[in-house]
């Protein structure tokens, strides 16, 4: 089916269940769907978790969601950062789990659950602390650790311009997880800048086709913008 | 429950497309196997919104290509030119194979030399030791979608049922096939069995005259 | 380094090896680099291991290439058809060999090999004659089979425009194994209708990354062209 | 034989720097690690026809983004503002790191705590029981060239050399550095050893007798 356009980012996330894992794309504030993140974190679900490559910045996006008390367990690669103070502290007092992966294992894994592929054998991180207790194994004389698919209930992603089939295309290295986050989630939701006809984007040039995208909404919010809606946010919880 | 014949004769091979393209839903992503399954497009209304899929990196694809429109660059899974629809995409084999293994598809529709009870597909290879193997996307298509359909003659050219209790020939994949639609009956595949959802000129119980498993009236 | 640029095909193919498995684009006429096939022909390397959807087609391309005795072997997922008579009758005389791979598991293996990923389950083939004796494994419950990534010597392709770089982009489904296939052999050789400047291709719609491509050969011939260097290649035979 | 040290002191970071980019052939295709081994760019010639690799999806990185030039869509690794150079391109995540782990970089230069003699890379990870432990493409980079090269000072701040014979941190990745780069002397990592391709302010002799490991003088 053609994606469902809606006016609002909240409507986008209608019906989130208790418990999902959801996949959030971006690398540091690109590509990341913060209209999306403070949408899931006003909708109220809880038991969340959330796969990013990061665990949350300063007050905002995936850290306001954790500070709210809505996530569970953290996949990512690198949790760590000079502003992520919510995640930080919330480890330290063991009240969220952390699964930590390898950059590129992680946006692997989620490709591999879009591709239809159970595991698959990487170089990545073999004698390591991160393969202890995975399968190794030696192909063609080198050693590879199994690394499984990492599937997920929903998926929130930022691209730039979408047409009404869905076809997205991203900007600059925005794209990041966007593409392979699409793939790999019962529902996939994009926040994207435009949404224009069908024919306004050139088929060569579509990077995420329609097929992958379930919920569409415009949402060009400028920095003065977001924080505005993240203060209204924070006034009505 | 009984059902009668919805029509007078079986269905001829532009018939059987048309019937199977009225139970692809409106707006659904879909892989149209080689040959026989390719004609179910030419049924397809055209306010249907349907999206189909062609495993060489398309989704998108439009009607045969004609005359000006014949572009070497663009052809379908069966190497036959085709046309471009508004809203189209290209990508490469491993993402067009992704999207398939997946599951993304909403329906394929795969030809048949025979299907079992347990929806278990051989559509690839005779088994003949002379013969040729090739198997091209078949095996991939067979897990491709939820909805399975395969299209086929029920009988073969020596009146041999093609819907059986185990196939005798190389299996394509194991308990993938949803439905499928004959030129005498559309059966479901079901837990419990092969359901008849609709006959063509014949009752259920001629039907179960000549095939070997316990049919199950819709 | 960016791609050597050079003048024809046969200089593209200077010094390929007895025995070299080489990765051939193209799914039936669309996307296959009929000039480099040609040049590798001509060029005289034996024993040759052939990875491509098909088998060939008529006298010409890979038809061609296995009537000159070149081929040891070949990797595909569809030999049979109504022309492919040269590897039809070599096949049931026994002289050349042939493994037989599903369509997406040949692109997913091919796609592994230059990701660096030595094996891959994938559901495609459980329970038929192409999964015997390979290993199963269930995973989340649903069973899987073993695939190994399948790397080359050489790969020739055909895009539709590069830049100095190596940027490639296709036309349409001639798109095809091409993308996958320049990252996963040892040299990447690439046919293409025209060579523009660098910041000729726009970033965001470059297919094949430039650090993909080795030797880059304008050769835009069309059907009439095509067939006469045919002829000359015969008669120089 | 034996070489002479080719400065009169250890080099600053900066002049690291440059050393190491003295040795990055032209045309490489080069990711460059967060922190120190991001300013080896600075001292690459403009006619170098280094082409930098960001994982976060990009190829043809440009320098730091000043002023009219900053753009949040274009980061770097590091979560730099960074530019475009003429004949870039970007792709998505999975594609940025099979690049890596596929090996198609020339060169990737890393930070780390400790080298082994073997190779093996220690840079993520403290083992502090009180740390956040956080990996980032740490251990993809590790294996993503033929050529890993490490920058580091030779020494922590207690004095304790960090080429050692077995690393104490946690492992990134196993005999996967080819070279070290340090202010007081570049090592090549061979089978047969540690060489010492060079000295700065200091003998051979005079880091043996630092260092845990034979020496061999290149």
């Amino acid at each position: 089916m053609a994606p469902v356009i809606v006016e609002t980012p909240d409507e986008a996330l209608v019906g989130v269940p208790d418990g999902a894992t959801v996949l959030i794309g971006g690398f540091g504030n690109a590509g990341q769907p913060f209209a999306l993140i403070d949408a899931l974190r006003r909708g109220g679900a809880r038991d969340l978790v959330v796969v990013n490559n990061n665990a949350g910045n300063g007050n905002h996006g995936i850290a306001a969601l954790i500070a709210a008390g809505r996530v569970r367990k953290v996949i990512c690669s690198f949790p760590r950062q000079k502003d992520s103070w919510v995640f930080d502290g919330l480890y330290r007092a063991g009240q969220i789990e952390l699964e930590l992966v390898p950059q590129g294992t992680l946006a692997e894994r989620i490709r591999a659950a879009g591709a239809g592929i159970g595991g698959f054998y990487t170089p990545t991180g073999v004698g390591t602390l991160l393969a202890e207790g995975k399968e190794h194994r030696t192909i063609d004389g080198r050693e590879y650790v199994l690394e499984t698919a990492l599937r997920a209930d929903l998926a929130l992603i930022k691209a730039y311009r979408a047409d009404r089939a869905g076809n997205l295309v991203y900007r600059k290295t925005a794209r990041n997880f966007g593409p392979v986050m699409a793939t790999a989630a019962t529902v996939t939701v994009a926040q994207v800048a435009e949404i224009v006809d069908v024919g306004g984007i050139d088929p060569e040039s579509v990077v995420t086709p329609g097929i992958y995208v379930d919920r569409l909404v415009a949402t060009d919010l400028g920095p003065e913008q977001l924080a505005e809606s993240l203060v209204k946010a924070e006034a009505t919880r | 429950m009984t059902i009668s014949a919805s029509t007078e004769a079986p269905l001829d091979r532009r018939a059987l497309a048309a019937r199977l393209a009225a139970d692809i839903p409106r707006g659904s992503y879909v892989n149209l196997g080689i040959g026989q399954p390719t004609t179910v497009a030419e049924f397809l209304p055209a306010d249907a919104e349907v999206v189909l899929h062609t495993e060489n990196g398309m989704l998108g694809m439009g009607p045969e290509a004609r005359g000006d429109d014949i572009d070497d660059d663009l052809v379908n899974a069966g190497k036959i030119h085709v046309t471009e629809m508004p809203g189209a995409s290209y990508f490469h084999h491993a993402d067009s194979f992704a999207m398939i293994r997946g599951g993304h598809l909403d329906v394929c529709v795969l030809g048949a030399f025979q299907v079992s009870v347990r929806g278990d597909l051989a559509n690839w290879h005779t088994g003949d030791v002379d013969a040729i193997p090739a198997v091209g996307g078949a095996m991939d298509l067979a897990h491709g979608a939820e909805n399975v359909y395969v299209m086929m003659t029920l009988f073969d050219r020596t009146g041999a049922a093609k819907l059986v209790e185990e196939c005798t020939y190389p299996l394509t994949g194991l308990a993938c096939v949803r439905r499928v639609y004959t030129d005498h009956a559309v059966f479901e595949i079901r837990d419990t069995g092969v359901a008849v959802l609709e006959t063509f000129g014949c009752t259920v119980a001629q039907l179960q005259g000549r095939l070997a498993m316990p049919l199950i009236p819709a």
